[in-house]
């Protein structure tokens, strides 16, 4: 019992979300955006237990007095302070405040130390070890370039050569890696569908 | 290092409890190589893998090889007799069993383990015994693997190996050492040996049955390249990486000296300006759907194109419904409409442009968008009310009544997304204004039809900005990246300059 | 909170914006300084991070998605039944935390794969698939083209994507044969075609990486002009 | 006939319908057989063999190993993704409750957080191990996922670090932030933007289909259903791009 429930539930609900893709149909219409709003709220019930982690993580650190304590009790009263400001005054200035002059900031310069991070790893992939390696350094220095505003007055050809390199190896590359992806997704997802893989029922039989 | 039996935490030489538990460190297990991070055992006085000297080892053997190298190399010529021992060997087996039972003593821990061996002999007496467990039933296993990867030496070679034995320093097991755990199975001494009185202890037997299970793990498909060795051909060192960091920094900072120099040379792609020119002749009683799906991680790179797109529609009247799939979008999304419909008086909430909110659920979400949008948003994310008592939305029913959808986003996911769930009826036009970290990704999309646009955010901002003659910040830090891709050809030049001085014949990466 | 919100607002606006700019240039600054290494100014805004994007997760988590729901299932229960029936698997799901409940969650989590699921699927086979399938069936004839050279270009174009695309796609062809040294013309076939591919690959990859320098560079640059602006406006203002 | 076999093509339902029929037919008979015990021969991947390595390492030593299963959330499309992390997670979690090596991992969402949960729950039971589960949840931002799981790993400082699963741009962020650190570096995702990136930067990663493809390389052999699956797809894709590369240059397509 402990497994048939979860696993009729996924395949019950797996098998209607696929009708609902195929047919056009009200019933099913209307069953499928249940359906869908459910995991929306189920969704939103992990993330309430993923916060529990968090927070449990962090108090243990605050009590437990390591080198971090300070860091940790400033994560923990961060998130109760932002989700009280959330929840309780959704239109306040404060909460937008915090997006404003926190969030974003901090996000968007976490994103910023990418800049030097993917220079210090093309370090590394730039080394011409074998062709494609080669080609690799080759296409992303062209495209770097092309991109500059005079390339164009160097020589007219670069930017047809930089359209030509999108609209026929890059595409063909991405096409292939997104058949790859398409061929991987639909058997994965069977293997779910079919109740074949069950990483969700926790009482696993051995593989 | 000395890395807690306890906890595996890392302490620094010569601490006598763990740091981070307080168990005592007496007797610890391993002890992390400061110059590779391989883990040895306590006892080693070098690293396994590097041969490095390990801090804090001190013993009266000063530099010989420590008794494991030797250990594992005795084990490797065993092995490669097939079973068969060594003329030498087959004496120190036999001396063995004729010994009284060793057992009558406790079998030594592993801590005590080279101290109490004197030299050379009583390593390969330790040695021949995890050989016999191993030709033993139920150990068969484990010999095969070895044999199938061990590197197959020729004989003559091998005596020449059998004469220099105590000063060699290559470990014939080099490309073993990975693939079976073989530290684990030799320092535990005397765990097979069948006692004449009583049989093995609990501790013993799980010990064996580790190392079956260990052996009885598939042996990988193809030898790789060693992990060590990896690490040294690809790992940048410590100033190399802040040279580069310094260098990305540099050139970030020269637009703020130079102000827009290469600026004039900026020119419109044929995709930049078609998009220009439709936003252009939109109609201005249909509205467009503009889905702010980024977040502030790329506000930079994507909020001047975005400020371009809604200042054009403004400008025309053209009526436009904003809302967000992330979280964090729809505060992008009211900053930048509030922003543009201060500038301009006629352009009002409610009557001419309104912010949904956010919708969640990614895929289902998107599906629901498509039955309705009543359904998808209950109240509009401004004013809170009912999105039928809002003018711009009262004709919409469903994303399938509008012509176009601008989506900017800066995760291709979100963009498939966007093409999957919604643009399968062919009737909307879907233009997608992207972060150019994912354009690439879209091409495909782009080139079958199912994206009407497809413009990448880093530059087209300042492209968009020449197209339509409006003026905007974008076009002000082009120079920056004329400076990035110098770095970037630095990079690529001293890397491979590096290669071919320093680094010649090394194994490629894949 | 009500008060401490009240004299927030009383704040003059002018206040509020300066004592952010502040605080999100400082916070800049101290996230930027990881590239000198770890160091607890770095510590302390990774953490403030962390603890601001859960919370502020969760608050919308809230405002969006449960509270609406829980306020229509209190006022029409008849007409929003189901919203009940996800909010006690939601609630099941929450045993996962609780050790000797944690099978519970199985149910929930079992929805969510499932629905998952069907969505990916159904969203590759009719998104990425077929329609990817047909842009593939390019026609290589030139006369579709035009007259003279620029058909024949286009059509060898065509030729060419139709190829790369085939060559990409063998690259992940997972069995390898029984005999590594297999002459087979099959495998050597396969082989060929893997190696194009993997070049075609690179052509690809690199496009990808001058996109992603330019995507982070081009935020770098707004944080940088940021800071800029901050330090104009200390400069001007005299803090 | 021209103008059947287009009207054919252009109702999306009926051909995605025949291609889901097709593959589900394929991937029931592939996966009979291969649990019935038939084998195929597979290429190697790196990753997939460093971590079968990594698991004798960490059973030898003692030392922890990291996983990540990546920011993809379940019930939405990352779902095949995120289900392919959680199947390394699920083999890392079985071999550490055989041989006894402490295991950690990090979860971007909150969805696969409870997953993994579940799983390392399971396997600490095995273990014998009482006290908290080794799994920590950041998020659901990227990036503040990418931030707690360099806070993890500097904590832990574990044998090596797995990110596999779904990824964005955060997967360069953890790989270059923890590469000052020594331990090797893993993994990969399958959206090709992200992929390249971590592929640039990890010790050895997997690309694209690759992902797919841990079942199979880890949990030998039920998995090389889908395998098999794959690749006979892939020749009828090939097979089918050939035949309307043909029709559409002989006028008879559009």
């Amino acid at each position: 019992m402990k497994r048939f429930l979860p696993v009729t539930a996924a395949v019950a609900c797996g098998g209607l979300a696929l009708l609902d893709f195929f047919f056009d149909s009200p019933h099913i219409d209307a069953a499928g955006t249940i359906l869908v709003e459910g995991v929306t709220i189920l969704a939103a019930f992990a993330l309430l237990l993923g916060l529990l982690n968090i927070l449990a993580v962090h108090l243990r650190r605050v009590a437990s007095g390591g080198g971090d304590r300070g860091a940790s009790l400033v994560l923990v009263l961060a998130l109760l302070i932002t989700t009280a400001l959330g929840i309780s005054m959704p239109d306040s200035p404060g909460i937008d405040w915090v997006f404003g002059y926190i969030y974003s900031p901090l996000q968007s310069t976490m994103t910023a130390l990418l800049a030097f991070f993917v220079a210090s790893a093309a370090y590394r992939a730039f080394k011409i070890r074998d062709a494609a390696a080669a080609i690799l350094l080759i296409s992303s220095l062209f495209v770097l370039f092309a991109q500059l505003p005079f390339s164009a007055s160097l020589s007219p050809y670069i930017p047809s050569l930089r359209h030509w390199v999108f609209k026929v190896p890059v595409t063909a590359s991405m096409r292939g890696l997104l058949f790859g992806i398409a061929l991987g997704t639909i058997t994965t997802s069977l293997r779910i569908l079919l109740a074949v893989d069950k990483p969700y029922a926790r009482s696993q039989e051995p593989r | 290092m000395i890395v807690c039996p306890a906890c595996q935490h890392r302490n620094p030489e010569g601490a006598e409890v763990c740091e981070a538990c307080g168990a005592s460190l007496e007797g610890f297990a391993y002890r992390v190589c400061p110059k590779c991070g391989a883990l040895n055992p306590a006892e080693n006085l070098f690293c396994h893998r590097c041969l490095e000297r390990l801090a804090g080892a001190t013993s009266a053997k000063g530099e010989q090889p420590p008794a494991t190298e030797e250990a594992e190399k005795v084990l490797a010529e065993v092995e490669e007799e097939e079973g068969t021992l060594p003329p030498f060997l087959v004496e120190q087996v036999e001396e063995a069993e004729g010994a009284p039972p060793v057992a009558e003593e406790p079998a030594p821990s592993e801590e005590e383990f080279p101290e109490a061996l004197p030299p050379f002999i009583e390593v390969e007496e330790e040695e021949e015994e995890p050989v016999s467990e191993v030709e033993g039933p139920g150990g068969g296993e484990t010999l095969e693997a070895v044999q199938a990867e061990a590197p197959a030496v020729p004989s003559e070679e091998r005596e020449e190996k059998e004469e220099e034995l105590p000063q060699v320093v290559v470990n014939p097991l080099a490309g073993v050492e990975d693939v079976l755990p073989l530290e684990a199975g030799i320092s535990l001494p005397h765990r097979a040996e069948p006692l004449p009185t009583e049989g093995p202890t609990e501790k013993e037997r799980a010990d064996a049955d580790l190392l079956r299970r260990i052996a009885e793990e598939g042996p990988p498909l193809q030898e790789a390249p060693r992990k060590a060795e990896e690490k040294g051909v690809r790992r940048l060192s410590g100033s190399g990486r802040a040279l580069i960091y310094l260098l990305v920094l540099l050139a970030a900072v020269i637009p703020f000296f130079t102000g827009g120099q290469t600026a004039r040379w900026v020119s419109p792609r044929r995709s930049v300006g078609v998009f220009a020119d439709v936003m252009s002749r939109l109609p201005v009683h249909t509205p467009v759907l503009v889905s702010f799906d980024y977040s502030p991680a790329y506000g930079e790179e994507l909020d001047p194109l975005a400020r371009a797109v809604v200042q054009q529609l403004a400008a025309r009247s053209v009526p436009m419904v904003v809302m967000s799939t992330k979280p964090e979008g729809i505060g992008i999304a009211e900053k930048v409409c509030t922003a543009v419909a201060q500038e301009m008086d006629n352009y009002r909430y409610g009557e001419h442009y309104a912010v949904l909110g956010y919708l969640p659920g990614e895929e289902a979400g998107l599906r629901t968008l498509r039955k309705g949008l009543a359904d998808a948003f209950r109240e509009d994310y401004v004013r809170h009310r009912p999105l039928s008592e809002i003018p711009v939305v009262s004709g919409i029913a469903s994303v399938t009544d509008l012509e176009h959808i601008i989506v900017l986003s800066d995760e291709s996911g979100i963009v498939r997304r966007w093409i999957e769930q919604v643009r399968r009826e062919n009737t909307v036009l879907l233009h997608a204004l992207v972060s150019a970290r994912i354009e690439p990704t879209l091409i495909p999309y782009a080139q079958a039809g199912q994206l009407e646009t497809l413009i990448g955010g880093a530059y087209g901002a300042a492209e968009y900005e020449r197209a339509t003659g409006m003026r905007g910040a974008a076009a002000q830090t082009v120079d920056a990246d004329a400076v990035l891709f110098l770095v970037m050809l630095l990079i690529a030049v001293v890397t491979n300059v590096v290669l071919i001085s320093g680094d010649k014949g090394r194994s490629p990466r894949r | 909170m009500q008060t401490i919100v009240n004299v927030l607002a009383d704040l003059p606006p002018a206040a509020v914006e300066m004592v952010g700019m502040w605080v999100a240039a400082l916070l800049t600054l101290a996230v930027l300084s990881f590239i000198l290494g770890d160091n607890p100014l770095f510590r302390l805004a990774e953490y403030l991070f962390v603890g601001v994007a859960a919370g502020y997760a969760a608050s919308l988590a809230w405002s969006n998605v449960l509270w609406p729901r829980l306020r229509l299932l209190v006022t029409e229960p008849g007409a929003y039944w189901y919203y009940g029936v996800f909010f006690a698997l939601g609630i099941l799901l929450l045993a996962r935390g609780v050790k000797p409940l944690s099978f519970l969650g199985d149910l929930p989590l079992g929805v969510l794969f499932g629905t998952g699921a069907a969505l990916a699927l159904g969203g590759v086979i009719t998104g990425t698939l077929l329609p990817q399938l047909r842009a593939s069936f390019l026609s290589v004839s030139p006369s579709d083209y035009g007259e003279g050279v620029l058909g024949w270009a286009c059509a060898i174009d065509a030729l060419l994507i139709v190829l790369g695309t085939i060559a990409v796609v063998v690259v992940f062809h997972f069995s390898a044969p029984e005999d590594p040294k297999s002459r087979s013309w099959g495998y050597w076939l396969l082989n060929l075609f893997q190696g194009v591919g993997r070049k075609v690959m690179m052509v690809g990859f690199g496009a990808l990486l001058a996109g992603a320098a330019f995507s982070f560079f081009a935020v770098l640059k707004g944080r940088l002009a940021f800071l800029c602006d901050w330090i104009t406006h200390v400069v001007d203002v005299g803090l | 006939m021209p103008s059947l076999i287009h009207a054919i093509f252009f109702t999306v339902d009926v051909v995605a319908l025949l291609t889901l029929f097709v593959s589900a037919l394929m991937f029931i008979v592939f996966t009979i057989r291969a649990k019935g015990g038939a084998s195929i021969p597979l290429r190697p991947i790196g990753v997939y063999e460093q971590m079968r390595r990594l698991v004798s390492h960490a059973a030898e030593s003692g030392q922890s190993l990291h996983i990540s299963a990546g920011s993809g959330c379940i019930g939405a499309e990352a779902t095949p993704q995120a289900v392919m992390g959680l199947t390394a997670v699920d083999y890392l979690a079985r071999r550490s409750a055989e041989y006894a090596y402490p295991m950690m991992s990090t979860a971007g969402s909150p969805t696969v957080f409870a997953t993994t949960h579940g799983i390392l729950q399971q396997a600490e039971g095995a273990r014998g191990e009482a006290g908290g589960v080794g799994v920590r949840f950041y998020g659901p931002d990227p990036f503040a996922y990418a931030a707690g799981t360099y806070d993890t790993l500097q904590e832990k400082q574990p044998l090596a670090h797995i990110a596999l699963g779904q990824f964005g741009a955060e997967g360069l962020w953890i790989s270059e932030a923890t590469n000052m650190r020594d331990g090797l570096r893993l993994g990969g995702t399958s959206d090709p933007s992200s992929a390249m990136l971590m592929w640039l930067s990890l010790d050895e990663a997997v690309i694209g289909e690759e992902l797919y493809a841990a079942g199979a390389y880890l949990h030998h052999p039920s998995h090389l259903g889908s395998l098999a699956t794959q690749d006979y797809l892939r020749a009828v894709l090939i097979f089918s791009i050939i035949l309307g590369v043909v029709v559409a240059s002989l006028g008879y397509w559009g």
